[in-house]
């Protein structure tokens, strides 16, 4: 395994071991050849694969991106390959680098996810992130993720068909976020992630209509840091298995905050539009921070707020 | 990081911009470009208009805040490119035009550059619409056969295409789809360069998706240059 | 009653006049005065005071202020002088300028909210706004802001004591915030604002320690908008009575939002910090938005989304 | 929107940038300053350093975002001023002292100035503590019957208190208090200059309240000058 930064970086997250704490978060990657084109990402710890579903997915119709004060909303609708031509086309190159390659699945029906996870279940792959937090379907996705007991059962269903390490990507919209968090513990979860986007609006005064054709969309970004970050410390102050911080990540600095704050990974999501080096570039601010501080491991920093 | 060189404006709203480096590129590919830290969040695409040995220069318009902010920057300061991305135009022969609405003039400097050098190229000719006023016409003079500059009108209806084998466009959709409906029936065959907003520009977050008879394509990693039967009916 | 703005612009909200939807946010243009020593405030259509406790606070120690990218995070911790003082120091002022004012209370428990709207009531004030949402208390504040039934019932007894049109401030923090806000109205509330700031956090990396005491803080600014302005939308949905929105408006176009999405009225908050004289810049836009598209009542555009 | 007329680095990270404009103002009160859209989102306080017809002027020092922003600007580029604040230094009297340590300096310059011109006044000493390298030595011994300057060491052991009816000062916290304990028994008044982040700057949010012998106070409205005695224990 190369890995050019220091060994004390190294994380082990639900038995899964990671190089380093730095993931590359869904939908902003890709299936990660592209930025693999830009930098090596083997250099990094992770990455968690564009939202899969059974069947492809064409996606959303109407604006897709819009720009708010710090961020971003997004209305991809999840489109994507369906689990069936990314097999085809894009697991090769994620079996042949050398990061922990996870798999995010998402889905309108929970006999969808089920299905898709049985399939991904017979892959070569790492980990499933089960997202159940897109505030970009009509149907499902984000639905799932707002009760705890609707988390629960979602989980408990998926955990007993994949023997796979299984992480839940909760979604900030969750009532009582630490209320899901612990029942998709209690359901069997290995591992959370959080946060994905928060649902937001924007209006276009002009054409006097939403920016989006779905009305609501995601928003991403530096602007949303502060709240997730709080959202991952009750998380981390509720539940005993391991977390992955995600929400606003633009530089090394958030990172170690989410890792103070008690996340054993971070995922940096939005920032790789702002910089497609981002990622290595926190992982280089990361390594030197550990080096200068002798930080032996990352459970030496981690929660400790 | 990279130093601005100039940064002219030639019409209202209308600058160049030229950029110390050595950099890559092909006719009709683009950067994502930033002068700001991280707000807006995202960076903007321009098409390459031009690339010299040491430097490379951008054709663009002010449209809001991004471009905003590059139409203040001075010599010396810096700004931030990456790229080159997107396929770019095809390498055509034979009875070339180029075709450009406004700024779709950006990426024909480089196309008409580079077609020049081509072995097997029988003519090329440019035609330019403009609203207002024209700029960079003595640069497209240099490089045409023939130069049509029209302002005010429709520059669609200048050209007769099937004096060409190849039309390679950019501009306003309306203008495109134009050249498409006029196209149908000749032997002339389209290329378009097509713009949508996008994120990353390199196609890992679909935001720049459009619809296309060949099904979902990324406008930034399967274009920016399509051809025209791909995206309109022809 | 001067007005200097298009009286096309004036609003009725649970029976009290406005003069045009500007209003000034509790907590960020303090009891009026020294913002009228910049401007005239009487040009806008309210103001609502910084939130008043029974007794005096002194508010919170440590930092009270921090900057994220587009926002800021406070945790003031309601210092104010105490209802009794604020009568004898600020209310001649406030009965003597002509605009809505809308005294914001806050508390620790029932019993003290109620205390302090009893003698309010008394007073020549427009109208109550129960702020019921603050993040940076230990106890109470947004604590009854975040389920329905505990809303419904500190609204309810509220409601008993006082003939004053009453207003409730909701927290984004609610578990549910459109069943928040119908148990509000349930409970007898004429009118809802919404929102106040969103808890989040900051970590001081180097010192290791959270930059705020209470660890938590409310953040505020053009970051929260797109949240924001989702959530009044659903709240509009949701309710018969008119709402106020609240949250990262900095320009007139956010105002025009707000009004499109379903709002009566919008407060403008951190704004003021950015320009003192946001709220009256925001009434011009607005005034030559109104004019340029003949609108002839705030009615026609609001709520089209 | 003011124009900067100039903007000169004094020392590493230390600038004095000038202002055209009629500006109002008094020593010891500051403007919230800023050269930015909405992030961050907000202004910077800075002391009045000095006051001329057609200008105002600031002395800051680099510390973060918003002062690193002001030492890029150039003349003819654009500020945002919104002041003055604060209470200002009172006029004081009889036998003066101005003591400041680093940027403690910015407000003493307009203070000097003003207390010159006083009636009544009997002699004005200026003590400027550094930590390595002094600034604008020769503005401040234009106006000062003795300038004592420091540099490295704690310029509060430079000054026998005892000898004036008041001392003006601002500086870092530490120096401020030491000030205090070396006056306590002695009949020299202390008025200081206090900072505290701030927001609104004129006393309605609440941001920069500190506590003091009177209660809660605001350092931007109620100050930023305070008696001594008042902040800390004399
Ligand atoms: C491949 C490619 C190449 C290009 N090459 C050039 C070039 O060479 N020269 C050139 O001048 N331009 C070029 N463009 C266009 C250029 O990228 C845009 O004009 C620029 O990004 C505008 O940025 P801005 O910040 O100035 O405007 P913004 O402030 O971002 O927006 C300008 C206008 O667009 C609207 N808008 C904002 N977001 C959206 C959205 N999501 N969907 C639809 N409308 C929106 C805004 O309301 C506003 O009216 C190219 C575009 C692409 C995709
Ligand atoms: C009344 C007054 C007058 C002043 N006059 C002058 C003057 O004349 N000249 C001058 O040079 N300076 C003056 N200052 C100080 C000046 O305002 C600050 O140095 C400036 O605001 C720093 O802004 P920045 O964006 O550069 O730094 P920032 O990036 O905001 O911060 C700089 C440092 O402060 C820390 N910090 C950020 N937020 C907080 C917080 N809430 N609490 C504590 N620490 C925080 C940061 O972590 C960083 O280390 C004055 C301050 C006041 C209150
Ligand atoms: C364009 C875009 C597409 C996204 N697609 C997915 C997705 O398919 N599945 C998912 O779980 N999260 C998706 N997300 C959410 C991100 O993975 C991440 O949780 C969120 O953006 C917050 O992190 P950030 O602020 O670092 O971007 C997407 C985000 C963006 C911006
Ligand atoms: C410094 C500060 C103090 C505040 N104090 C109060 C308060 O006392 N009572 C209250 O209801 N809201 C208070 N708020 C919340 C604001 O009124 C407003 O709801 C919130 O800031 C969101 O709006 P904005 O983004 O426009 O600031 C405060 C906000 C700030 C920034
Ligand atoms: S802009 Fe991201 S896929 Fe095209
Ligand atoms: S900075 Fe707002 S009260 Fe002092």
């Amino acid at each position: 395994m190369m890995n050019k930064f220091n060994d004390q970086l190294r994380v082990d997250f639900a038995g899964v071991n990671f190089k380093n704490p730095i993931i590359l978060s869904s939908g902003t990657a890709g299936f990660g050849q592209e930025l693999n084109d830009v930098y090596n990402i083997e250099l990094l710890g992770g990455l968690s694969t564009k939202g899969l579903t059974l069947r492809q997915r064409s996606g959303n119709v109407g604006t897709r991106i819009w720009e708010t004060p710090a961020g971003i909303m997004n209305s991809i609708g999840l489109e994507n390959p369906g689990i069936r031509k990314f097999i085809e086309q894009e697991l090769d190159f994620l079996e042949k680098i050398d990061l922990v390659n996870i798999v995010n699945i998402g889905g309108s029906t929970l006999e969808d996810y089920i299905e898709t996870v049985k399939i991904v279940s017979e892959l070569k792959v790492d980990m499933i992130e089960l997202n159940i937090s897109c505030p970009n379907l009509k149907k499902g996705g984000m639905s799932f993720g707002i009760k705890a007991k609707t988390a629960a059962k979602i989980t408990r269903e998926i955990r007993k068909i994949t023997d796979l390490p299984l992480v839940v990507k909760l979604s900030p919209q969750a009532r009582n976020i630490s209320e899901v968090a612990l029942a998709c513990q209690g359901a069997g979860a290995d591992g959370l992630s959080l946060v994905n986007t928060f649902k937001a609006m924007a209006i276009d005064i002009e054409a006097k209509k939403p920016v989006f054709e779905n009305i609501y969309a995601g928003l991403s970004g530096p602007a949303i840091k502060p709240i997730a970050l709080r959202m991952v410390h009750e998380v981390c102050q509720a539940v005993e298995i391991p977390v992955m911080g995600v929400g606003g990540i633009s530089s090394w600095q958030d990172a170690v905050e989410y890792i103070m704050a008690g996340a054993s990974l971070v995922q940096i999501g939005t920032a790789n539009f702002i910089n497609p080096r981002a990622g290595l570039e926190i992982l280089k601010g990361l390594n030197n921070y550990f080096e200068k501080n002798k930080i032996e491991s990352i459970n030496q920093i981690r929660g400790i707020i | 990081m990279a130093e601005i060189i100039s940064n002219v404006q030639l019409s209202r709203g209308i600058y160049l911009m030229k950029v110390r480096g050595q950099f890559q590129g092909k006719m009709g590919q683009f950067y994502m470009i930033r002068a700001w830290d991280k707000d807006p969040v995202l960076s903007r695409p321009l098409s390459i208009y031009s690339l010299e040995e040491n430097s490379i220069s951008f054709l663009y318009q002010v449209k809001g805040k991004g471009t905003t902010i590059f139409s203040k920057l001075n010599p010396k300061e810096e700004i931030k490119l990456v790229g080159p991305y997107g396929n770019g135009f095809p390498l055509v022969k034979g009875r070339v035009a180029l075709l450009g609405g406004g700024m779709g003039a950006a990426p024909l400097y480089l196309a008409g550059q580079t077609l020049k050098q081509q072995k097997g190229l029988e003519k090329l000719d440019i035609y330019l619409g403009f609203q207002k006023r024209a700029f960079l016409k003595n640069e497209f003079n240099k490089i045409a056969d023939r130069l049509v500059i029209d302002i005010g009108g429709l520059i669609t209806e200048r050209i007769e295409v099937d004096q060409y084998d190849y039309i390679l466009t950019c501009g306003p959709d309306a203008m495109m789809q134009a050249l498409i409906r006029k196209t149908e029936g000749s032997k002339a065959k389209v290329y378009l360069s097509i713009e949508k907003r996008m994120a990353c520009g390199m196609g890992t977050c679909l935001v720049c998706t459009c619809k296309s008879r060949k099904g979902n394509i990324k406008v930034c990693k399967d274009g920016p240059v399509f051809r025209g039967s791909d995206i309109y009916d022809e």
